[in-house]
């Protein structure tokens, strides 16, 4: 977490227990999630939490390539996280760094365990996120709306992977940090999460917390990730019925 | 084989419909597909833009930076154009650095500004042979269906138009509206067999011979171009490319 | 298909005997191996120590060299944390730039100590937006039998208790130890089937389902976390793995 | 173009029309072309255009690696144009930049339209070309000079490309610009073409001119390619007469 | 070599001849190896020359990647050698820079003369050298210790090239230069041998020195790889006896 | 395999030429292939020359820029030594970044001039610890039938005796000449068999067992030496060797 000091007059909780952006603790972002927003890739979806603007879309399975990466018995989940030049203040070198391979790395393994990547072997089925805006929280927002461009892609899947943080600020835990929040909070834990199986699939923390205030930070983020869970359900329905009365033929 | 086959098969097809007068999408062969821009889409650029040309989905963000100035242009800021062709947006795009067609999208969009003068160069000077501003315009492709050359470019002169110059944040005055002295806009038409289609569909692309892009500036004149293809264009193809590219460059500008 | 016909095997082999309580080195579910710590191992680093955890041989030098705050710590120390997981190690590291497993062990690393605030880098500071101490953690894989998130852990900490900040030689005052505050370390568990086994070894890691890495303070603290691995954990294993860590961080902790 | 403010006491035009190196409008710098000066390559020539000094070279048709970017129907032409380090007058640092990249794409764009590729399918044909002394207008050297040395292999092809740049100087339409034309100047237009077949195969343009400026350089250009096309064929001539003098065989 | 000049205070050589770390001029520092430390390897030594400190370990003969460098008749030997980014005083940048690429190459070389290459076709064996702390000489002791790796790892071997350098240090041809004298002296000559059968598979020098100076220097190199030679043996011989002790199927 | 068999040809055939005295090219055993030496040939180089050792072809370019000294030698300028060889000189050359070959070149002639002293650096200081010139050589290869460690050092010691240092350009004093103190000149000889030959073609070297280069200054003295090669010298052959270098080299040096 941050270190830094917060700048004066900032207050990150007011005498009301109200955050910084007028949230309670226990209060998510606003969440929009639309499925099937692109035409090249085989599925998709497009996500703003508060400020965040993620793209996510979804090719294969495909022929895996480097061969000599191949499996004979599955099918690969590779995500590439990946974030805009423009989407944070000071401008972000192209190219991936250290962070974002890290990102890459631990969305790839909790996708994989949703996937049915053994009816697919020696295949690959690639996950692209680009963050066009960044806030806080772009790893859960990555995470939660590549799985709907995964099942956008009518690829067979255990469930879908919901995903959102809890943390402290100002000694008190909270859900989904905002910007703020993030740069001047006590402690982040990232959470992916599958709702009706319980189980956990991408786990973080960083900052400062007794083990009683993780307890709570992953219960709350863990009951959070049901109402994403919700709305990525209601994106994908929506996707369908749109589908439907266009007639499916004519979507993809 | 088979992508070869598919490539002939579609070819044909494009080439038999178009003998008809006839494009895929039904546009005349003079025609643009619709264009929508949303400007200031991305908070955290300077200026943005996102653009549909057809299905073809490209986001421009724009980051002044401060800099020093090259030491021949003392007194002017620094244009830096970058073009991301990310495989989200097409299978034909690969992860890694830019490739060839990634830097010659970017180059031309560049040669675009920079010699139709898009933006005062000058009043990009903080103090001369110091410290300027460094304009970075970022291309993003976020669905391809081909003519990124066109929707990158009115992208960018959209984004530009809506860029602040955050002098405040960099403790070197007030903020700014970046100084847009013009808005060249880039035509592409491709050949395929007899025929000259603009703004053509990602289809069209593949089985074109020969690509020209134009850009003019509000005065009509000719400020950049650029063949692209393995086939050839006479000279008479290029004269009425370039008629075109003045007449619905025009056009286009109007909305950006 | 041998490959994974061997690791089916494994795993079997593995899972049966680890139903009847036993790991294949004889441990309880809940140990640590062996670890001895030699500190000052590198004479050309301003700190060091080569751990070994059972077979696995990790070396940790700390360089120290003045440079250039962030713009947003102007009065701290800034850390790097870099990993080479070469192929003198393990037939599965390669050659070239680091790999997504190095950089993820860097970072949870880099993580721990950051977080941890093992180090007071206020103190680094020598004039406050000009000019800090920067400090390169740099691990170095010799032999690799797993878990090599604690052992670089425990090298780095020990290696930041033995460095001595080299200011007489940048010309920068006397030198002084480097101001070590706290002592965050790390314990990983993996999951494999109904079990969970602190410290795996490298068959077990491989054959594992999922890997939890807790790091906390002297204070019982967390203070950075990492699950990796393709496979699940229940809220009740996490919680778990966070208490075996405190208990058992604390047992590490005095062999620093 | 520049955009550099033209330096006290330099006049790119004098009153009599004639440019800074003494030339007239449509006046090309001296050119001279040598074909087959290398041993090791299967095809090779010199150029030198005013004070550009260019080297090309040709190998193949030989083996497409990497085997993934074989074409089974043609040879690919695949074009390296490089700067020597020491040929300007700023180091250039060595390894391709961006503007090397985009020439070495529209040259092998262009050079592909008179290969008969189809003759050699899954094959390379390499084309190098190595900037020696640089002074405006290397492309279209550098394109001359290639053409001369596939010709120089035996590699089939339909013709030759020619290729210079017309431009705008002091309000005037001139050819083939020099190095203080090519900063201070107002429009270069860098063209490839078979003057037989009247194609235009490379093209590209930057700076300021109205159409008719535009239509007069693309017709100087032309013309002045065929003049180009002359001093290639010469080459070509003879080289095949030094090697026919010195016993065909013995040549390669 | 240095072409530094000596700072103030220093001496590299006293009146009775002795040099800067108490050494006679044909002295080598206190050497140390041992064989077989790595777990993972299939072979290893450990190695300390004075202050350096250096290993080296083998892999292979194994499948040769990338395939196409395979060489049908015979096993490539494949060295990389490696400094530690703490193994001087001015942190090394992680990765290989220009020197360690000269340096692998030659090694590369001297190794495969002693290695039976052909009993092992289209295989890589692959040879590291990691220099935890550098205090001159490391790429001779990289090589000792590499032999000793390669005997380790069962690889047949003509024999064991043993390696050292001869060099000039106060206008007096002396053995094995530290440090100081590296920085400071004025020739160097690093020399890889095969004492048995008098051959040189690795030379270099630099620095400054008549023909007889240098004759002298290469022969003390050679004698004194003789006795490095005995310790590269010793070190063997040790393993092969603890294997033995303690049951040599139990070794690896 | 068909390399290799070619190889094996016309390694036996070569050999059996070399057993009775003869080198394809007619050349004596100890006899350099004809020397022609092209100074000042690239104008925007400071200095240059351009060699021909007989078929191989070479250009180095020397380009000075100012520059910071190195640490520990603030009154010295810098030499940096650079090869490039191209593909287009040899189908065993390849694109991309140096590789071993081409470092070792630029390393094993940058070793000669900096050894050798060529250069008087301390001339090269313009200010101490602050600016110096940096003096870049780079080595182009145009054409390669072997032994380019000879003819880019013959390329480079030319070069240099004909740089002007492009003071007045930098705004420091007059143009000067490149302070040459002494001209290392190289001689390079391979072994095939029981023979030894100076200076290989591309075919003999590509079938020599070992290769030794060897630099040697006006008064005889040795300033670098190389051995390259899998195969083995005696010391006989390495001292012999040395005493060619020193012969052949004054004579050499006399066409530089």
């Amino acid at each position: 977490m941050g270190g830094t000091p917060l700048p004066d007059g900032i207050k990150l909780m007011d005498e009301q227990g109200r955050r910084i952006d007028g949230r309670l603790p226990g209060e998510l972002r606003p969440l929009k999630i639309e499925a099937g927003v692109l035409r090249r890739a085989d599925g998709s979806a497009y996500l703003e939490m508060g400020h965040n603007k993620v793209m996510a879309a979804v090719y294969g399975p495909r022929e895996c390539h480097p061969r000599h990466m191949q499996d004979p018995t599955r099918a690969l989940v590779q995500c590439h996280y990946n974030m805009a030049s423009f989407s944070v203040d000071d401008r972000k070198r192209p190219g991936p760094d250290r962070r974002s391979q890290e990102i890459s790395k631990i969305i790839s393994e909790a996708l994989t365990h949703v996937v049915f990547t053994e009816y697919f072997p020696r295949t690959s089925i690639d996950v692209y996120i680009e963050v066009l805006q960044a806030n806080a929280g772009t790893r859960c927002a990555g995470l939660t709306a590549a799985s709907v461009a995964l099942a956008d892609a009518g690829i067979p899947m255990r469930d879908l992977v919901a995903s959102c943080a809890a943390g402290k600020v100002a000694n008190t835990m909270v859900l989904d940090l905002g910007k703020e929040e993030d740069n001047f909070g006590q402690a982040d834990i990232p959470l992916g999460y599958i709702p009706r199986t319980e189980e956990v699939v991408l786990l973080q923390m960083d900052g400062d917390l007794t083990a009683d205030e993780f307890r709570t930070g992953l219960g709350m983020a863990a009951d959070a990730c049901k109402k994403i869970y919700d709305v990525q359900r209601d994106a994908l329905r929506r996707r369908y019925v749109v589908a439907d009365d266009g007639g499916s033929e004519g979507v993809k | 084989m088979s992508k070869d086959v598919m490539a002939d098969l579609k070819r044909d097809h494009i080439a038999k419909m178009l003998s008809k007068g006839i494009r895929e999408d039904g546009r005349r062969f003079e025609e643009m597909r619709p264009i929508t821009i949303e400007k200031e889409y991305v908070r955290s650029a300077e200026g943005s833009a996102r653009v549909h040309l057809g299905n073809t989905d490209v986001i421009v963000g724009i980051k002044m930076m401060v800099g020093q100035p090259f030491a021949d242009t003392p007194n002017k800021g620094v244009l830096t154009t970058n073009a991301e062709l990310i495989p989200l947006a097409s299978e034909t795009f690969e992860s890694g650095p830019p490739g060839r067609e990634a830097i010659e999208i970017a180059r031309v969009v560049d040669r675009g500004i920079r010699e139709g003068q898009a933006v005062d160069m000058e009043k990009l000077c903080i103090e001369p042979e110091k410290e300027v501003w460094i304009m970075f315009v970022d291309i993003h492709a976020l669905d391809y269906d081909g003519n990124l050359f066109d929707a990158a470019n009115i992208a960018a002169v959209s984004a530009l138009k809506s860029t602040v110059v955050p002098a405040k944040r960099a403790d070197k005055g007030e903020d700014f509206p970046l100084p847009v002295a013009h808005e060249p806009i880039s035509v592409t038409a491709v050949k395929i067999g007899e025929h000259v289609l603009v703004d053509p569909t990602y289809d069209e692309q593949s089985v074109a011979e020969a690509r020209l892009t134009v850009a003019t500036n509000e005065n009509g004149n000719l400020c950049a171009m650029q063949k692209g293809g393995e086939g050839s264009l006479t000279a008479d193809e290029v004269l009425r490319i370039v008629d075109l590219s003045r007449t619905i460059g025009a056009e286009v500008r109007a909305k950006t």
